[in-house]
């Protein structure tokens, strides 16, 4: 219940950053226009999960911009340069993030980062098969994900 | 000092662009250009909407360009490894100096389903094995 | 030089040459993969032609076009990784079939 | 510019034609879009073009301040885009429906018509 | 006299609905009071007609076209009308023995009952477009009459060729009419005579007269239309009696009579019937000496009949008109009883051969009487009637302006064939040993030998008493049409004249051919070599060579390839396109005026182009699919630059469904396959090429036209004033032009359901064939 | 009662969108629809009373003034087609009722049919010129969905070509829109009506007539663009032929006709295409009928022989040739509906359409035979039957204008049109027929039961009395035609009803 | 297609995508957009829906079948069509209008009406194509 509260207002606060309407009424029909929405797709199904904790997100965003501009400049020495430095390949990473909101956040990160892209998460959840520009240590790859974006990301999700 | 700003962005965006473009091009297996071109467009998109921004100086087109922003890191990502995923099985070979394959082998080829090698054994190599003995029968 | 004309000279020519090499990876290919990406790239790219376009006229109408970009080029790489699945599974079908 | 577009409309009929002309129900399909996109950009290009200026009148004043475009043609071709999804949309279900009952996608092997001359 | 006309197609209606009740075994009979009332009817009005008191009648139809149903009964309509109903009335009785018991006698009483009212209708219209409305209806409902005996072949075939025939004849006799029409401003005979010499004189008259010798020549059976009708003798005998003999083919005869005061007497009306009625009468009379079946015979010697009628008429003197108006009378008098005989021995001895037949007298000789007398009108032997038929018409040949004598010597020649003919179809089946086989032969019935002898002895009556027709007929008949009649003195003994003579001589080679010619199979199969020569054969081998014609026209264009249906119809747009646009253009382009190009045009432009390239040459469909999405999101982008938000955002959204829609569809289809050859490529390259530069042409030019912005600025002004809206295109699309909008969200809805149909609906193969 | 004009209309519209309410009650589509034909009827012939008491009426939709918003005009030819199509309509929709399988009346059949009426109603009554396009927009899909409905191949390759040709003169009547807007700025035909003739590039106002010709050409079926109608008419069920058969040319021919009479006008070179045109439509038509073995393909192509007839009028262009035109249009509606409902009995009774193997029908169904002869009569135009009365307009206008040849074309079409007949009606209800072996769970007409029967003959009959009428009545249709011509030759009488600020 | 996450994904696009659909939807009369588009994008959310989690579970959450839509729609674009026709005499599609504008849609009028209408049936449509083309692939 509380979740499809809070995600009733945070889709208000969309509905009304993208009308640029910042009325009174404006928050009271996105209010019920969320309700609405919500109420007619969450039907049936268990409480959808919403994010518990704005302020941790938003820590994490900047984090990630940063590991974002970091990687993207490596990425484009190797591509401006006219030799290939890279070692790519596909490595198996174990997970310890569970849910499928969790699963799904560490993937896309892990795809917004350069040089990385999750591909597939195995049936039974237990192993996120990333594709890596540089994998010339495997391990430290892979260390570096589990303590970084996940730990970080499961921190704000849990 | 907007301008200054605009400029600064709207340069940056357009060069991860270009990188990305330029990587595209160049990157020899389709894994690799997959990986080269979702973020920096992603980065590069980000940094003329906010160019865009800044320059309407309106909240409605901030939002609006957060909301685009939000949507394509949100979206960008989940392309890629749908089309990642879709080119590993329908037999896109990786570059050949690729130190790795992990994956070799854990899809199953009709189902599609992905083991996570933890199992003893797949499905699929069991019901080879059977049809191998009957065979030998 | 104005803003505008830094947006139009500068920035444009980067991105028109971007939006002409991305083409050109769409047309060599070689893998149907490599070119619903080149698709999704275009698109992307498109998006920053328009956000320039909205500076240059002043219409920041334009933008709302680049939302609807946004949303919708997201489902034509899902379609088209939903056609190579499906082709893939039936190829492997009539493999199977034939073998 | 306008002259470049109409080459380019022409462009649009002359290849849209060429793939009806073709054998394959697929192709004859993407030539009637492509026709389609043809004629669209022919009423947009006739309705005469401007840049930069839509037809939607800005902000807090009721009546146009500067030029704008002709809304007219685009009205036409947003109905006329839409209709042709309809038609489209029916005629790529007819390859498909084609292709399950007649087993080809060649459209000379549609042809029954020599039985009426037996 | 509509009632009287209107008499025969109502009683049709009541003997369809309740017909096999009415013409049950007893009320066989009962058809014939229908036309046995008529004839009084129309007796009556000899009175009246011979007092030269014509009767005009006029009830209004399509007075908007000019068309009335106006009846005039004078001599010769009356003429017409009496042998209509009064043979009509001898044949209604003698098929009541004829076709007795018949399953379908109901339905033959309908045909005849139609074809008696139209018949009347033809000769007493006045009006020229009410008269061919008779007219087709005779060609309708003989065609049922001939094609009766609908489950033979030779029968159909036969009533096909005859309706072909006529069926021409009718059309040429609507545009003669029209032609006529429309020259004199009325449909109206009577009227149009006031107008004579101003028709003659009208440059449509050739045109107008050829189109009526169509329609006279078809459907009284002149060369070289005149096969349809030995073919229509399939019929039963009723019919060829009634239609074939007396009344159908005579209203070619009526026509040309009828029109002759308007249209007659100039050279060119003359000398075609004329020539006309001269071949077809010697070409038919020869004809009728080879023939061994006796409808045959009769029907050959009809066509000559017809052929003298037709002669006569265009000798166009007074003489051959009053030879003409008898020689109806006493044609129909034999020629009726010819065939009715006929038709008994057909009946009884089941045979019309009369090379088999003979000594028939013995076991029917009422029927060898009918027979007897019918031939010796034929020959003209007096006291029949014939005999004054034949002296006037040689008083017509010899008395005429130029080549008198020719035109008499074939006229003997003429009616020796046919006398000759009529002794063998009129006595020889009757003399003679009667063979064993005829030996059991039935008496008829009182309904089949009584109508024939009565009108033989008709034929007589009148021939000795020539009087009865003189008055009440043959002078109105010729003031009818603007002929003088006070002299018309009809007599069998005229003294010793040329004439006497000529006749003797007929009647005397008619004699002698018979003994020295016997009809034999031999003979006939001689004539049928020349078969191939015949306008039948050439109509037959025309009318193969047309339906080969047919099929290859039609094969050539609707082949079953689509593309080549595209072609043409492009190649039809571009020469009607081309030709207007090419033809005198000057091509002013006004670059100056043309907005500059911008860098991102030129991009958006390249790729387009370079997509549609992709398109076109594109080795597998996804890519073509794929390249089809680059073009549309192409146009988008221009869409955006160009000033139309709405436009790009809805055709993005539509090229994203339709590519997944393609995306969902193609990985069931089979692989690209290269199917064209290079120079169908090459050809159609430079079809759809010469298309593309058309419309950019065209484009070019409109563009350098002034523009007309009234209506935009109108809804610029007026959309947030009135309509409430500032998106000006969301305006027009629900407010200034809802009802477009309104439509297209139907067809999305109608193209739903068909895709739901197309895909969920299979029908059970015990569907499929319930159409 | 402002809004009269826009009954038939709204009402076909409002039964279509009811009608899809009752997705899965078949049983309550077939009753709505045939009440509601009935209706629509009505509504047509008060609509047709008014204007021809009351001289043409007009709505401008959204209450915008011409040429602003959207017009929709009622002149007389406009009534009597509206009118023709209900009743059209009506008949086929009792056909339907006993003859299209439920299979198909499960899949839309009755929703689809009246959205094709509404199409019908809306192309004859709209005054825009880019509204008839959305009108035809409507009538060609519903017509595809219809003709599809549960095909099978042959129903599949006729759908394909005659999809894709209808498609391209869409597409050709969207460039010519496109032109006349670049021209003119407008889409009132009315409004263009008065612009077109002041335009001083008479050549490019000739290229756009042109563009209209080609496509209302294709959808007319003349020469040499018919391609697509004996490809498919043969193949959907006998209810949808009929429908088919009946208006969907004609509409073309309409509009072709309102074009011509209304907004491009005295053009030598058009009319002569038009003439050339129609004699070869005339031509190709009727000998393409003499070779064809089955009864839907012998009447599909004569409707395109005698779309000639009524193109001969256009492209004559008189007073007179417009009556005839005019007269034979309304008589063709009429007649050719019924003959594709005929053509169905024929296969209800035999269980097939193909003439070789056709025979007996007069012998073991006389009055039914006789009731069939009637529509075949009237189509060969036998006076005083319905086809006849034009013609000798058709023909006195060929020779007002001199051109024999058009006279000739005309006497042509009739004389193979009357053969044709013919030998139809000497092979499928004269000869012996082949016995056919029975098919299993088809249901023969024999077999119905009194309802059934009823919904068959009803409608063959309610036509068949419809030509009767305008047979033997010509009288009516002759003054109907007069007003009709006289209002297409002088165009100011409908330029100024839709418009009437002008003056 | 099985993945986690792209269902997941779609799972959090499906709300977002309506709102905005009904936003674009609601704006048309102002700014590019109404229903048309609207109507598209509420569609795509749910193919999108669709291609990630199979069409038996979009069909589950639609709780109806989206051919019903289109019926639904025409009906309201009709009624606010002939709405002045039956009440006021006026012709088809005359825009009635409120006479004081209300906060967020500004003037409620018919034509609202009429391209909510239009937003009902573009979704019933696209619905219906993609459901019985993926249905029967
Ligand atoms: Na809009
Ligand atoms: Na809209």
């Amino acid at each position: 219940m509380k979740n499809r509260f809070l995600s009733n207002i945070l889709l208000t606060f969309i509905w009304v950053a993208i009308t640029g309407d910042f009325a009174f009424l404006n928050y009271v029909f996105g209010f019920i226009l969320s309700f609405i929405i919500l109420y007619v797709i969450t039907k049936g199904r268990g409480d959808a999960k919403y994010f518990k904790i704005i302020p941790k997100l938003i820590a994490f965003v900047f984090f990630f911009l940063w590991e974002l501009l970091k990687a993207n400049l490596q990425v484009a020495y190797d591509v401006v340069t006219p030799k290939f430095y890279m070692t790519p390949g596909i490595v198996r990473v174990p997970l310890e993030a569970e849910t499928n909101l969790e699963i799904t956040l560490l993937a896309n990160l892990i795809t917004l980062t350069p040089g990385t892209l999750s591909l597939d998460v195995s049936d039974d959840r237990k192993v996120l098969y990333v594709h890596a520009m540089y994998l010339s240590d495997k391990q430290a790859f892979i260390d570096d994900i589990k303590n970084g974006f996940e730990k970080r990301l499961l921190e704000i999700l849990r | 000092m907007t301008n200054i700003l605009i400029i600064i962005l709207s340069s940056l965006g357009a060069i991860f662009i270009l990188l990305a473009a330029v990587g595209f091009v160049r990157m020899p297996d389709a894994y690799l250009r997959i990986s080269v071109t979702t973020k920096a467009v992603t980065l590069g998109v980000g940094l003329i909407l906010a160019s865009a921004a800044i320059y309407f100086d309106n909240l409605s087109v901030t939002s609006r360009v957060l909301a685009i922003v939000l949507f394509i890191i949100l979206t960008s990502p989940v392309g890629a490894h749908l089309i990642g995923r879709a080119s590993y099985f329908s037999g896109n070979k990786l570059w050949e100096k690729s130190v790795t394959d992990e994956l070799d082998g854990k899809y199953q080829p009709n189902s599609h389903r992905l083991s996570s090698g933890e199992e003893f054994e797949d499905e699929d190599e069991k019901r080879k094995k059977k049809i191998k003995e009957r065979d030998l029968l | 030089m104005t803003i505008e004309e830094y947006l139009y000279y500068i920035i444009l020519p980067i991105l028109a040459i971007s939006v002409l090499l991305v083409f050109c990876r769409f047309v060599m290919g070689p893998s149907i993969a490599d070119r619903v990406v080149a698709l999704d790239l275009l698109i992307t790219i498109g998006i920053t032609l328009i956000a320039i376009y909205s500076i240059v006229y002043d219409q920041s109408t334009f933008l709302d076009i680049a939302m609807i970009l946004g949303l919708i080029a997201f489902l034509s790489t899902v379609a088209f990784s939903y056609y190579l699945e499906k082709r893939n599974r039936k190829k492997r079908e009539k493999q199977r079939r034939d073998d | 510019m306008e002259f470049l577009l109409a080459i380019i409309t022409g462009l649009l009929y002359a290849a849209g034609l060429y793939m009806m002309l073709r054998r394959s129900l697929v192709k004859l399909i993407i030539g009637l879009i492509i026709i389609s996109n043809g004629a669209n950009l022919l009423i947009f290009l006739l309705g005469r073009i401007t840049k930069g200026h839509p037809p939607i009148i800005p902000g807090d004043s009721k009546i146009f301040t500067e030029i704008y475009a002709d809304p007219v043609p685009q009205a036409l071709i947003l109905t006329a885009i839409v209709i042709s999804f309809g038609l489209q949309s029916f005629a790529i279900i007819l390859i498909k429906r084609a292709y399950q009952v007649v087993k080809t996608d060649d459209l000379d092997e549609m042809n029954t018509i020599e039985e009426d001359y037996k | 006299m509509l009632i009287a006309i209107l008499t025969g197609f109502l009683f049709a209606i009541l003997l369809f609905f309740g017909g096999k009740k009415l013409v049950n075994h007893k009320l066989a009979l009962l058809p014939t009071l229908i036309p046995l009332g008529l004839f009084v009817y129309f007796v009556r009005f000899i009175g009246e007609v011979s007092n030269k008191e014509f009767i005009h009648k006029t009830y209004e139809w399509i007075p908007s076209l000019g068309v009335n149903l106006s009846f005039t009964l004078d001599g010769l309509s009356l003429l017409f009308s009496l042998l209509i109903t009064g043979i009509g009335t001898l044949v209604f009785a003698y098929t009541s023995s004829y076709l007795k018991g018949h399953e379908y006698l109901d339905r033959f009483y309908g045909y005849l009952s139609i074809f008696m009212g139209a018949m009347l209708g033809l000769v007493l219209s006045d009006n020229l477009i009410s008269l061919f409305v008779f007219w087709e209806l005779t060609s309708i409902s003989s065609f049922f009459l001939i094609g009766f005996n609908n489950t033979s072949e030779a029968s159909r075939k036969s009533a096909l060729t005859a309706l072909g025939i006529t069926g021409i004849g009718g059309l040429l006799l609507l545009g003669g009419g029209i032609v006529l029409g429309n020259i004199s401003g009325t449909y109206s005979i009577t009227e149009m005579l006031a107008q004579k010499d101003f028709i003659q004189g009208h440059e449509h008259y050739i045109l107008a007269a050829c189109l009526i010798f169509g329609a006279a020549f078809t459907k009284s059976a002149q060369f070289p239309f005149h096969f349809w009708l030995p073919g229509a003798m399939k019929a039963p005998t009723p019919v060829s009696t009634y239609l074939h003999s007396a009344t159908m083919v005579k209203a070619g005869v009526y026509l040309l009579f009828r029109m002759s005061p308007l249209m007659g007497s100039t050279s060119f009306w003359n000398n075609t019937l004329l020539i006309v009625g001269l071949i077809t009468m010697v070409y038919s009379a020869f004809h009728s000496i080879f023939r061994t079946d006796m409808k045959g015979i009769l029907a050959y010697t009809t066509i000559s009949a017809l052929g003298i009628l037709v002669f006569l008429i265009g000798l166009g003197a007074h003489e051959s008109y009053l030879a003409a108006a008898v020689f109806i009378i006493v044609h129909a008098l034999y020629k009726a009883t010819f065939f009715m005989m006929t038709g008994v021995v057909d009946h009884q001895a089941k045979t019309r051969n009369v090379t088999e037949l003979s000594g028939l007298r013995k076991v029917m000789l009422p029927v060898a009487i009918a027979g007897l007398l019918a031939a010796i009108s034929n020959a003209g032997i007096p006291p029949s009637v014939g005999f004054i038929g034949k002296d006037l018409i040689y008083e017509g040949t010899f008395h005429f302006e130029h080549s008198a004598i020719l035109l008499t010597a074939f006229a003997i020649l003429t009616n020796v064939f046919i006398s000759y003919a009529g002794y063998v179809a009129g006595i020889k089946p009757f003399i003679g040993k009667l063979p064993e086989k005829f030996e059991k032969v039935k008496f008829p019935s009182f309904f089949l030998w009584f109508p024939p002898v009565l009108l033989g002895t008709l034929g007589f009556i009148i021939g000795l008493f020539p009087v009865l027709i003189e008055k009440s007929l043959v002078k109105p008949i010729l003031w009818s049409i603007g002929e003088d009649a006070a002299e018309v003195h009809l007599k069998l003994w005229h003294g010793i004249t040329p004439i006497l003579g000529l006749s003797l001589l007929t009647i005397a080679s008619g004699i002698i051919l018979y003994f020295v010619l016997k009809p034999s199979a031999k003979k006939e199969a001689f004539i049928t070599k020349f078969e191939a020569l015949s306008p039948k054969s050439i109509l037959e081998n025309f009318n193969r060579a047309f339906s080969k014609f047919s099929v290859l026209w039609t094969r050539i264009f609707q082949n079953g390839y689509l593309r080549n249906y595209v072609s043409v119809i492009i190649l039809f747009l571009i020469a009607l396109m081309g030709y207007t646009l090419v033809d005198g253009t000057t091509y002013k382009i006004d670059y100056a005026s043309f907005a500059r190009l911008t860098v991102y045009e030129v991009v958006i432009l390249t790729i387009l182009i370079l997509a549609i390239g992709l398109i076109v040459f594109a080795k597998s469909r996804l890519a073509a699919v794929v390249a089809t999405g680059i073009m549309g999101y192409s146009i988008c982008l221009l869409f955006v630059f160009y000033s139309a938000p709405d436009l790009a955002m809805t055709q993005f959204a539509i090229d994203t469904l339709t590519v997944i829609l393609f995306v969902l569809v193609l990985y069931k289809l089979p692989k690209y396959l290269k199917l064209s050859d290079y120079k169908m490529r090459i050809r159609d390259g430079i079809l759809s090429i010469a298309f593309g530069g058309l419309i950019s042409i065209l484009a070019l030019e409109v563009l350098a036209q002034p523009v007309n912005s009234e209506i935009s600025d109108f809804y610029a002004k007026n959309s947030y004033l009135l309509a409430h809206g500032k998106n000006v295109v969301n305006v027009i699309l629900v407010d200034f032009r809802g009802a477009d909008t309104m439509v297209e969200i139907s067809v999305l809805a109608i193209s739903a359901i068909g895709v739901f149909g197309l895909l969920k609906l299979r029908l059970k193969s015990v569907e499929r064939y319930q159409k | 009662m402002q809004q009269l004009l826009l009954y038939p209309l709204l009402f076909q519209l409002f039964l279509s969108i009811f009608l899809m309410f009752f997705w899965k009650k078949i049983d309550a589509q077939k009753i709505i629809s045939i009440v509601g034909g009935f209706i629509a009827v009505f509504l047509s012939g008060v609509l047709f009373y008014t204007v021809w008491n009351s001289g043409i009426q007009t709505v401008q939709a959204a209450s915008w003034e011409a040429p602003y918003g959207i017009t929709f005009v009622a002149d007389t030819l406009s009534a009597t087609l509206v009118l023709l199509t209900s009743i059209a309509g009506l008949a086929v929709s009792f056909f339907s009722s006993a003859s299209v399988i439920p299979a198909r009346l499960r899949f839309g059949y009755f929703p689809i049919y009246h959205f094709l009426l509404l199409g019908l109603t809306g192309a004859f009554l709209t005054g825009d010129i880019f509204n008839l396009y959305v009108w035809f927009e409507i009538i060609i899909i519903s017509s595809f969905v219809l003709i599809t409905l549960g095909g099978e191949k042959a129903q599949i390759e006729g759908a394909v070509k005659y999809f894709t040709l209808n498609i391209l003169a869409s597409i050709i009547f969207l460039t010519a829109i496109a032109v006349l807007y670049g021209l003119a700025g407008s889409l009132n035909m009315a409004d263009l009506a008065t612009i077109i003739p002041q335009l001083e590039n008479r050549k490019l106002v000739e290229v756009a007539a042109i563009l209209f010709l080609v496509g209302f050409g294709i959808k007319s079926a003349v020469f040499p663009l018919y391609f697509w109608l004996p490809a498919s008419y043969h193949t959907p069920p006998s209810a949808v032929a009929a429908i088919f058969g009946g208006l969907l040319t004609k509409v073309g021919v309409y509009a072709l006709i309102r074009i011509f009479s209304l907004i491009f006008l005295d053009d030598v070179f058009l009319d002569d295409i038009l003439l050339v045109v129609a004699v070869l439509t005339i031509f190709s038509g009727a000998i393409g009928s003499l070779v064809q073995k089955n009864v839907r393909k012998i009447f599909s192509y004569l409707i395109i022989c005698h779309i000639g007839f009524m193109i001969a009028g256009l492209g004559m262009g008189t007073e007179i040739a417009f009556a005839g035109m005019v007269f034979y249009l309304i008589h063709d509606i009429m007649v050719k509906t019924n003959l594709f409902m005929v053509s169905g009995l024929i296969y209800r009774i035999k269980g097939t359409n193909n003439v070789r193997l056709l025979g007996d029908l007069y012998a073991n169904f006389p009055k039914l035979s006789l009731l069939m002869f009637i529509p075949l009569l009237s189509v060969i135009g036998v006076p005083p039957f319905s086809g006849f009365w034009p013609k000798v307009s058709l023909i006195i206008a060929s020779l007002n204008e001199k051109n024999y040849v058009i006279m000739g074309a005309i006497i042509f079409g009739s004389l193979l049109t009357l053969i044709i007949i013919a030998r139809l009606w000497s092979n499928v209800f004269w000869k012996k027929g082949e016995d056919l072996p029975k098919r299993d769970h088809f249901l023969y007409f024999q077999k119905m039961n009194r309802l059934k029967k009823f919904q068959f003959l009803a409608p063959i009959i309610l036509l068949a009395g419809v030509s009767l009428y305008i047979g033997f009545g010509a009288e009516h249709m002759q003054q109907l035609s007069n007003r009709i011509a006289s209002e297409l030759i002088d165009n100011t009488q409908y330029i100024e009803a839709v418009m009437p600020q002008n003056n | 297609m099985k993945t986690l996450i792209l269902r997941t994904a779609s799972n959090y696009l499906l709300p977002i995508l309506l709102l905005i659909s009904i936003f674009i939807l609601l704006r048309g009369h102002y700014l590019p957009g109404g229903g048309f588009v609207g109507g598209l994008i509420a569609s795509i959310a749910f193919v999108l829906h669709a291609f990630a989690n199979g069409l038996k579970n979009t069909k589950r959450l639609l709780k109806f079948h989206p051919g019903y839509l289109m019926p639904v729609g025409l009906a309201v674009s009709f009624l606010s069509g002939v709405l002045p026709v039956i009440g006021f005499d006026e012709p088809f599609m005359t825009g009635l209008w409120m006479h004081d504008a209300i906060p967020v849609l500004g003037k409620l009028g018919t034509a609202l009406f009429f391209d909510i209408g239009v937003y009902i049936v573009v979704q019933g449509v696209t619905l219906t194509i993609i459901f019985t083309i993926s249905e029967s692939a």
